[in-house]
């Protein structure tokens, strides 16, 4: 578990940073078009808390390249009770092209993740990717600060990886309800992340106190960048702040999906850019977009 | 049994040949399957319907699932026909597959001269999407009658030496009339069918589940309908029929053919499998192969029904 | 929440108050089911569709399944209206729950004599089948159109003073007029809607999977398509919709009556499980009290839709 | 498995033949509308070759007083391939009211007998039933004639049990394909049948040879009634053997069901009853029928 990833951002249609792979794994350059679908056969799948799960699969290339903010289209089983139709999509929480591995953590919430989880270990699933546009960090960033909650933690991991793997500095800021459900805590600190948990329990998950801190992250010089997933709240805070001043961002977003492929135009949301509301798709305009573009939902 | 490597795939829609009779659906294909489907296997591409004006398309969610098929309200978002022309187009020349541009349009007049824009290199045959509502008709869609379908299916045709698909509603009540009249009216082909309008609610929320309240059911859900319609189509069109609805295997293609479908296109089950067209050609060939048909073309209305009539009060239940 | 006790449970159709809102669907019900549900426990009991004359009915096969739903091409059997009287409805005066009698007939004029002959005691109301070909109108089916459904209901109307509920099709293409129209006539009720038409082939054998080759769709896969229907017709209508069709579960009722229906009727789901209805039932109640409401008659039409506007476009994906 | 059931046949809506249950285990007199879905345990369930399931259940009354001839509706479970949706009718293969024991016998051909055969011992399905008309043995029978093929012989098989527990002999002539695939000899055997196994493997199952048995049946006053079912042929020549013998019979007919109760009239077949043809739902009619009304299919 505790081995450095490479990730590399591929910015589809926008300039990629250019930047080569880092870290002690190497991996062949991804074209943009490196997508496919699939046998994953899964290692490890287990309960995180009452609602989180961890799913650990071996699967063929492409999709172990998966990088930071990417995601995958799963086909979920059915069981007695749940016959999910369409795929469900997830972020890449962590991937491993040396041995084939890409994993996710996501939560239970309804018919598609219910069958999700109840796929055991030894059995095979199909998965559609890398999707998407992943995270990418500025030329020049000495220390970024990624900011999550609940699930969006998950999404996040792996840019802190990156991130660390380039040498870039990582301030976390971790959101949850309770101790008992702030996750990934260990791979942040893994790479030697400055780690703020912030909980609803005893009120430090409030905005002002999170203002707060991303206030002296800035003050102190570690705020390059800012990243955040997972909350409203905490993304228009972010964007604030980013705007006032003027770190660049990115945030990485959800919508309903169909193809996950940029076809069918199901899961666009609104940008504001430049003071003009555009529709874009999450699936392959992001799901990560520019933080100071990104509208509240 | 026929060797599998000599049945004949190829169909014939019109003046076009197609390498094998399966093609995806309008709206559930683009640029973004590339790297999962080699296009060259395909019988045809088929673009997402390009409106002449830019069309922002309906408030999310645009998609929801209902048993096994799906709800969508997508709303035709279009970036225009210049940006077809200049964008979308230039990627697809590089297929040696014939591309059919689905289009829209409000009015017969508009219709006419946005097919006129689309008779460029590249573009194989038109599909005209007429689910669309006629602004000069109180905002019916043409395809729900075949007095408003004769009228823009013959603006449409004489605007054009392409080939005119024209794709039929399944919300109409009579979809052989205006099968009839899209033929009468000059179409090389009836693309049989649209979505169905249909409608869910969140129970929890008491929200319709899509932005839209109601929008097009499409997946297997819809099959034995559309495959029924295709049935009426194919027996009063001269024209070849290109079933579609609820197509996500190999037997779902035979029973749209054994109808009368010449070829099918497949939509939905892109999205649940993105690989499900390749799985169709694959599986026609060995159906072919099985059952000693050395053409693929064969199965084109080769139910067995001569013996039967059919009794209209079944209507009825 | 609500002391589920309490939850008051009664709706009202026009003039009847029926006990609960639920209750079977015409063809799908009949003597047989009282040793598995005690029809004391219904809404209404609603009668397979009589006719004047006797009917045969279809070929076999009559049936067959199709994904989660079915196909059926009974084609209405009847013994005819004497022997409705003399055997069907004795048996129904034994239970202390409205009897809805289901009638069809050719043409306006046969109608109206089959239903002033029903106006027998024991008999709560009428539910027209108009689902049937009008043989004054070339065997199209009167409630495939406003005008045809008028006329019939109008004729209906003046036969009988029993409250008259009106059994809409879904194979129109304008279902909303037509539900005007049968209310302008003097309809007491709306029933949406019976089966859609609907084919399946046998790719083994190349036969259509029903001997009538066609056949009507019920079942889950039909929800999304029906409850479309009620909506649009609920909006248009004042007086009450019934909703009818896929319907299996209470969280399948509750949608239906979110979207509009003042009551339901349960058709396939009792032939896949007897006692479905009953679910049904105590579904709903469990559901109104967790969410608050004191009645079941408050979740019609208690869809959350007063900020969404419907782009027509979408009917076309 | 060698103990004697005792079977009643239920004519509903027809004059019952009269008798009272026989057999050691006394039954209670079942009303024709008892009836049930009710939820069976699965205690043995084995494959009896290729094609043909063994199953039975544990399951509460009224399933085990199920007559010899009547059916049940069962809810077949889905599979990853294999999501039948209406329930399939199957001719009751042995009931045992002591023990609340009812058993089925099926060949495994599509949708619904695939899910069928997928279930396990301990899990649960529901029955409905016991549904429609079971055989009838015409007062002061001394000796039968039952002359089955395929899935047919289960059927007959309780049928031959309640004979013999009435004391009524039994001839037994089981047609099948090959040695291999007679099922239910040890059955016949038990109750001292006189057993006459045809087979197509060496030409026995040819007409003329059974026409042969059965004359000879009848010649030597073994075939105060006749009994049929599972062939289309057989059915046939039996028909008109016992027109021409005037020995009266009974067939059990198979068609396509939905609701099994008599409600749908999915299920009807023509006979010809007194010149006419007549359509009657095999669910509630049947689906045994008076063998010389039948008509072929
Ligand atoms: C790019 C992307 C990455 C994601 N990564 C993760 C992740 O790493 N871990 C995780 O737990 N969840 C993630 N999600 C959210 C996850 O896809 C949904 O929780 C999941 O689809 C819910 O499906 P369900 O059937 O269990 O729930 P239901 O609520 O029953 O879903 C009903 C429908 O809504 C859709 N839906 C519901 N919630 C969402 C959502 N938030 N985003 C998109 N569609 C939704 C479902 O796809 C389904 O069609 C991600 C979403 C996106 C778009
Ligand atoms: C009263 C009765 C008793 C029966 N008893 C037995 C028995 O004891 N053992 C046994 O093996 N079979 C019996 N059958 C036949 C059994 O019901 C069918 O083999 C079974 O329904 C096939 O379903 P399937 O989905 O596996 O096959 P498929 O061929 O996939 O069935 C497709 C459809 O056809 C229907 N169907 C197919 N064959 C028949 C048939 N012969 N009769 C009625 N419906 C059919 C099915 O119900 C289903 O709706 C009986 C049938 C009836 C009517
Ligand atoms: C998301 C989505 C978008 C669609 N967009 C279009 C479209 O732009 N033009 C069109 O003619 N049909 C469109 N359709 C309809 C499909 O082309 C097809 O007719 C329908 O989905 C039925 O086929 P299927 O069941 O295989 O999906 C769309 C369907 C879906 C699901
Ligand atoms: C086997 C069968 C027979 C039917 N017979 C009638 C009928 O006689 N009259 C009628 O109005 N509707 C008839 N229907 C339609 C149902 O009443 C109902 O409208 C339809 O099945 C949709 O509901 P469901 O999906 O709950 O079954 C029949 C349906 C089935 C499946
Ligand atoms: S999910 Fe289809 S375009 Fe994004
Ligand atoms: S199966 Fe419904 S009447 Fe026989």
């Amino acid at each position: 578990m505790g081995q450095t990833i490479s990730f590399q951002p591929v910015r589809l249609g926008a300039a990629p940073d250019g930047s080569a792979p880092v870290g002690p794994a190497a991996t062949a350059p991804v074209a943009p078009s490196h997508i496919a679908d699939v046998l994953g056969v899964v290692v490890s799948h287990v309960w995180l808390n009452d609602e989180y799960r961890h799913l650990v699969l071996e699967a063929p290339e492409p999709a172990p390249l998966a990088r930071a903010g990417q995601f995958f289209n799963l086909e979920c089983p059915h069981t007695a009770e749940d016959k999910p139709f369409l795929r469900r999509p997830m972020s890449l929480y962590r991937a491993d092209p040396v041995h084939g591995i890409v994993e996710f953590l996501y939560k239970v919430t309804g018919v598609g993740t219910r069958g999700l989880a109840s796929i055991k270990v030894g059995r095979t699933m199909r998965l559609l990717g890398p999707l998407g546009v992943g995270f990418s960090i500025p030329d020049g960033a000495r220390s970024i600060v990624v900011l999550g909650r609940g699930v969006g933690l998950a999404t996040l991991a792996p840019l802190a990886e990156m991130a660390a793997a380039r040498g870039v500095g990582v301030t976390a800021i971790l959101s949850a309800r309770s101790a008992a459900t702030v996750m990934s805590v260990e791979r942040f600190a893994a790479i030697g992340a400055t780690i703020q948990i912030v909980l609803d329990q005893d009120g430090t998950s409030d905005p002002a106190n999170v203002e707060r801190i991303l206030r002296e992250a800035a003050a102190v010089g570690r705020a390059d960048a800012f990243y955040t997933c997972g909350s409203n709240r905490l993304m228009l805070l972010m964007q604030r702040l980013g705007r006032e001043l003027s770190i660049p961002g990115e945030v990485a977003l959800e919508q309903q999906m169909a193809c996950g492929l940029g076809m069918c135009f199901c899961c666009v949301r609104n940008f504001s850019v430049d003071g003009v509301v555009e529709a874009r798709r999450v699936c392959t305009d992001g799901p990560v977009f520019r933080l100071d573009e990104a509208m509240p939902w | 049994m026929v060797d599998r490597g000599s049945v004949d795939t190829r169909v014939r829609i019109g003046d076009l040949v197609l390498r094998n009779p399966v093609m995806p659906a309008s709206g559930t294909f683009a640029e973004g399957l590339a790297p999962v489907v080699p296009f060259e296997r395909l019988g045809a591409l088929v673009t997402k319907t390009v409106t002449a004006e830019l069309r922002g398309g309906n408030p999310t969610p645009r998609v929801c699932e209902v048993g096994q098929g799906m709800l969508n309200s997508i709303g035709i978002p279009s970036k225009g026909i210049d940006d077809f022309l200049e964008h979308t187009l230039p990627f697809y020349r590089g297929f040696a597959t014939p591309l059919v541009a689905s289009v829209s349009a409000p009015s017969g007049d508009a219709f006419a001269e946005a097919v006129a824009r689309l008779d460029a290199p590249g573009v194989a045959a038109i599909e005209a999407n007429i689910s669309c509502p006629n602004i000069e008709e109180d905002g019916k869609a043409f395809a729900m009658d075949p007095r408003s379908t004769a009228q823009v299916v013959a603006k449409i045709r004489r605007a054009t030496k392409l080939p005119v698909w024209v794709k039929l509603s399944p919300n109409t009540g009579d979809v052989a009339s205006v099968a009839r009249a899209a033929e009468d009216a000059g179409a090389d082909a009836l693309v049989v069918a649209n979505t169905i309008l249909a409608m869910s609610i969140d129970i929890e929320t008491f929200r319709p589940r899509l932005g839209n309240v109601m929008g097009g059911l499409s997946g297997p859900a819809v099959k034995p309908i559309v495959v029924r319609m295709v049935y009426q189509c194919a027996r009063v069109a001269r024209i070849p029929v290109i079933g579609c609805g609820g197509i996500s295997t190999a037997a779902d293609a035979v029973e749209y053919m054994l109808a009368g479908a010449s070829a099918v296109q497949v939509g939905t089950a892109t999205f649940v499998r993105p690989t499900a067209m390749l799985t169709v050609i694959d599986g026609l060939i060995q159906f072919c192969a099985r059952k000693g048909f050395a053409r693929v073309a064969d199965l084109t209305g080769a139910v067995h029904d001569a013996d039967m009539t059919v009794d209209t009060v079944e209507v009825a239940s």
